[in-house]
């Protein structure tokens, strides 16, 4: 963890909700997992007193690129937008605890939205040590199924719902789930961005025995794990506790996630 | 170098910046240098163990923050045997923030405190505006203050320090009750009790509906606060709300501050208060003032 | 198009958005289309002429401003013969803010604003934090309040508004005050009691050493007094105090006020209140609600 | 008086401390008088919330220019730094009442520091109407002693005194000044920037029974006549009142102005 600015070597549109930040990491001297996240800075000091939490993208050592993908959607990301290359933004990083890889199987991501963002530095880790990835994408429109092009030509295996489409519903998605779970020799389940897909893979993670992980959210203030900002409920051998969305998470195993 | 030490009951800090209980943690071990500070004040302990308030727990406003943890804290038996050996190995004296529902609970946590030599100080959350309907709290009047304060005095010799409610109608009144009951000292302020709605949602955007505001915004009404409190008591204050950067440090020392606290800064920048020593420390240079004590309650009325 | 109007007691007004008393006047006439406005309130009217209080009166702060203009006024007289006929020519409902030092100084007024049939109703300024020292008002006292509304209560049958201070420890309990002698409305609130010093200059900002702090950053202590004030009574409210754009006035309806009033925002654009009320409208369109009253108080708690 | 945004089409620093700003004036409708102001909203809305006043300093019908001088001191100049040309400035003006020309005679303006962005404009329309102008220009340094070369290219006689030369005190300017008065057929004097040189252009008023006018400033909320921010005190026809200095003012007949 460390507190750094990073030149902004990229910063555009992918379309009308989402953006793409690439910045020049070369300070960062720690390993950083997928599922880890950033603190940033987005605006003003005095404005925006609060950092915003972004998951890595993307962290390509070798080239000391970071890269955020970034939905548009208050006053902090509409900051983000602003900064153009050559500009620093002032990060916190990494932070939390990040996806583990099965031992053995395939991984099925499951994803929604902007979820994609955390799920894609997964998928990119797994191929990497040659694990087979299918990724299920649900989103509101076609336009918003962001990223299926990326992991497909890293060789995942993506598959696209969406609700314009009519086939992003649970009773169309469980089926189509179970059926990639029993074909494709699953080892591990992953979801995030969606309440509703969370419970579902917690669901067939406990039905098929499967280890799972989610990737939670919270409001956050320090970021790491001070203030009790990014409270969250765990079931833990049986029992409920507190933890810390920023540092005992941002992900869990699945069976501890308590969804609401 | 000026001299930045200053004097809070029986403690002296080497200099006045000090983090604003529930800001702050070992976890900025990393990202800043704590053996600087004044002082440490880590996070309000409670007698027994507490989850806090629903979440979400803070959300942003125009230049300012609402929280609502409601203490969430894992009892005094776990603030001694694991949170208090956790800070040993820093070198400011800890100021160790108690908070509880009743009198008794905080006879208890300043009787367990009272013992352990790692604690310099205790600080009376009396304030917090997160624990009962409402924002109540004890700090809103004058008698519960008093006698809050003649409880745990007469069970500690260390410096009791008393953290004030902004919410009241007139802070001097209380301040002189905590300064006849026996208190050191006095925190001015915890936060000003607010309420923020999504008008998209029309759902509060605090979960437990109300929370306390804190940052840049409440600054000018803290200052006026330590104002009053220095023009209605002699004990030394620490100035708590909205300080960002070592001018506001000085303009609360200006209007009657010996110390300052940091909190929302800190979670913008974690080094904020290394950076705000280091701001104190040049406008001593640049204004040729040797020690920091002569600045304090120092507004220029002429 | 919405139905935008709202009750403040015998008053109907066709759009919640008015002025706050100090910052409007006349002189606006060529930077707003003042007719737009559900109400006209001109600055605090007091019996005799007064200076008001020394330089500087106005400061800027973090997301706000201080001021201490301390009722600057021409007088009673002055007021209904030229103040008054300057504002004939508008066809909104006029709210007459007045303001005194004593119970019998806002009878005075009140009588003689009675007899005017170019007021539609009175707005008890019980609440100005620059006449006094440090800020102490009638309207920090639920006595004081209850005294001084029932007084101005039996001389006039007009819509009696009473403009609340948000200094206090209990707001609730002052709004039940006037209510129970008879008020018809509340504002909540006027403005919060604050200091700034310059640390170069060692100069309290405000020549008159504290003033009252208004916009942005006083947001959330508002809709949370609203809410508190919606609760502990049935008057309508008029929340004043941050309300920068059409967003923030459906916060302040949705916590539980009737209506809204706009001051600093229109230092910083002029128009802005016609700008709000065009953003409620598009916002009562876009969520598909008919009338405007359908809102008030429908903060979601579930 | 007209609420409108105006297109940059300059804005440099001139020194250290002082910018130069020109705005496309095409909007204006309206005779501008040297001596009034505008209003300028200078930053972020929130963060802001209140204009800054700004003297013209030069306003050009022809071209539809209008020029300002600026220093910069706090958090709203800083931020008219960081406007580019193409950026709009939103302002209210004209406001206020400006300077009045003598009936005959010559013009001795006597200005300190950017005192002089407010008189500069005074010097042009004089000079416009063929009238002769002397201007004392006061300040800390030599680098600070604005626009007089301008001021000498369209015809005024400038005459400096700094404070580093050790020249800028009432004693060297009292004698300087008086001997400009019996040369040169003054017929009004005019001051902005100093309370000190005020209060000497006041004097020297009153013994050589010279108009005058002075150019006040005092902290503004409203600028238009409203809100009572910017109340001085003037004496008028023998008895002290409350003027406002936006709409009353800003600039006093030189009888009336009560300095502290
Ligand atoms: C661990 C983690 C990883 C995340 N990764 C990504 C990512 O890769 N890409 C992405 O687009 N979004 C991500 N999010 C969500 C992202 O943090 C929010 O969308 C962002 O903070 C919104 O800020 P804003 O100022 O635009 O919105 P506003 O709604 O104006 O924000 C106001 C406040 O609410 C907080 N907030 C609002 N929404 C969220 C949220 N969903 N989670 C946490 N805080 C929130 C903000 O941080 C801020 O404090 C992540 C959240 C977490 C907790
Ligand atoms: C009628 C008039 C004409 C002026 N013309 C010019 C000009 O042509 N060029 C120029 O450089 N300056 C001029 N000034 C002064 C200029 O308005 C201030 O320097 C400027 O407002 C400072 O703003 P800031 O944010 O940089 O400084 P800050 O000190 O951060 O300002 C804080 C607050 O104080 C107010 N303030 C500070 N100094 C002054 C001042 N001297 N007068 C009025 N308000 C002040 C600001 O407007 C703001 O509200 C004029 C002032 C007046 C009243
Ligand atoms: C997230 C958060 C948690 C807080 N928790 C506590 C607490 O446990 N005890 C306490 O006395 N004050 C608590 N406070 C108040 C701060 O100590 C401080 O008084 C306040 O935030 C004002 O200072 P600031 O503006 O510098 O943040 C908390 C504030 C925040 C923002
Ligand atoms: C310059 C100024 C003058 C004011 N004068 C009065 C006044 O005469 N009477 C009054 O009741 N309130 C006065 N107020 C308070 C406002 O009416 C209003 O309640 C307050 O500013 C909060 O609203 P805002 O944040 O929208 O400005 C004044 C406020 C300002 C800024
Ligand atoms: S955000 Fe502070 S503990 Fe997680
Ligand atoms: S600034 Fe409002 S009256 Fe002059």
């Amino acid at each position: 963890m460390k507190l750094f600015n990073a030149k902004i070597i990229a910063n555009h549109p992918i379309n009308a909700r989402y953006w793409h930040m690439i910045l020049d990491a070369s300070m960062l001297d720690e390993h950083v997992a997928p599922g880890q996240f950033f603190h940033l800075q987005c605006g003003d000091a005095q404005q925006n007193p609060l950092r915003r939490p972004l998951s890595v993208f993307h962290y390509h050592q070798a080239s000391a690129t970071l890269e955020f993908l970034y939905l548009v959607k208050g006053s902090g990301t509409q900051q983000m937008t602003q900064r153009r290359p050559g500009d620093y933004m002032n990060l916190i990083g990494p932070l939390g605890r990040g996806f583990t890889l099965p031992e053995q199987g395939a991984l099925l991501l499951i994803a929604r939205g902007v979820g994609v963002a955390t799920l894609h530095a997964l998928a990119r880790e797994a191929r990497a040590q040659n694990k087979a990835v299918h990724v299920l994408l649900s989103a509101r429109t076609a336009n918003d199924l962001l990223t299926a092009t990326a992991l497909a030509e890293i060789g995942a295996n993506v598959y696209t719902v969406t609700d314009q489409e009519g086939t992003s519903n649970l009773e169309q998605v469980r089926p189509r789930l179970e059926q990639l779970i029993h074909a494709e020799k699953i080892g591990a389940l992953y979801s995030c961005g969606s309440r509703r897909l969370s419970k579902l893979a917690q669901d067939l993670a406990e039905k098929y025995h499967l280890k799972g992980e989610l990737a939670t959210e919270a409001h956050m203030a320090c970021g790491i794990g001070d203030c009790y900002a990014c409270a969250c409920t765990i079931r833990s051998h049986g029992q409920l506790k507190t933890a810390r969305v920023c540092s005992d998470g941002p992900v869990f195993p699945i069976e501890q996630v308590v969804i609401q | 170098m000026s001299d930045l030490s200053v004097h809070i009951g029986k403690l002296i800090l080497k200099n006045p910046i000090m983090p604003a209980s529930g800001t702050f943690g070992a976890e900025l071990t990393p990202l800043l240098d704590i053996n600087r500070l004044g002082a440490l004040v880590p996070k309000s302990v409670t007698v027994s163990a507490r989850d806090g308030n629903p979440v979400p727990r803070v959300c942003e406003t125009s230049g300012s923050m609402i929280n609502s943890i409601g203490i969430q804290s894992k009892g005094i038996d776990d603030y001694v045997t694991h949170q208090l050996p956790a800070y040993r190995k820093f070198s400011p004296p800890l100021i160790a923030s108690i908070s509880g529902e009743t009198i008794d609970e905080f006879e208890t946590l300043a009787a367990r405190l009272d013992a352990q030599p790692d604690v310099a100080a205790l600080e009376l959350n009396i304030s917090c505006p997160n624990l009962r309907a409402n924002g109540q709290a004890f700090g809103m009047s004058a008698e519960a203050t008093a006698q809050l304060v003649r409880t745990v005095r007469a069970i500690t010799d260390k410096t009791v320090i008393v953290k004030l409610t902004p919410n009241v109608t007139r802070i001097q009144d209380i301040a002189q009750a905590a300064e006849h009951a026996g208190a050191d000292a006095l925190t001015v302020a915890n936060t000003f009790l607010a309420m923020a709605i999504d008008s998209e949602t029309r759902k509060p955007r605090i979960g437990n509906i109300m929370g306390g505001l804190s940052g840049a915004a409440v600054k000018p009404l803290v200052v006026r606060l330590i104002y009053q409190v220095h023009q209605a008591t002699r004990l030394p204050i620490i100035g708590s709300g909205g300080v960002m950067n070592g001018q506001d440090a000085i303009e609360m020392i200006l209007a009657g501050a010996s110390a300052v606290q940091v909190g929302t800064a800190t979670f913008l920048q974690p080094n904020a208060m290394t950076t705000i020593i280091d701001d104190i420390d040049d406008y001593l240079n640049r204004h040729q003032i040797e020690h920091l004590t002569d600045l304090i309650g120092q507004v220029d009325l002429s």
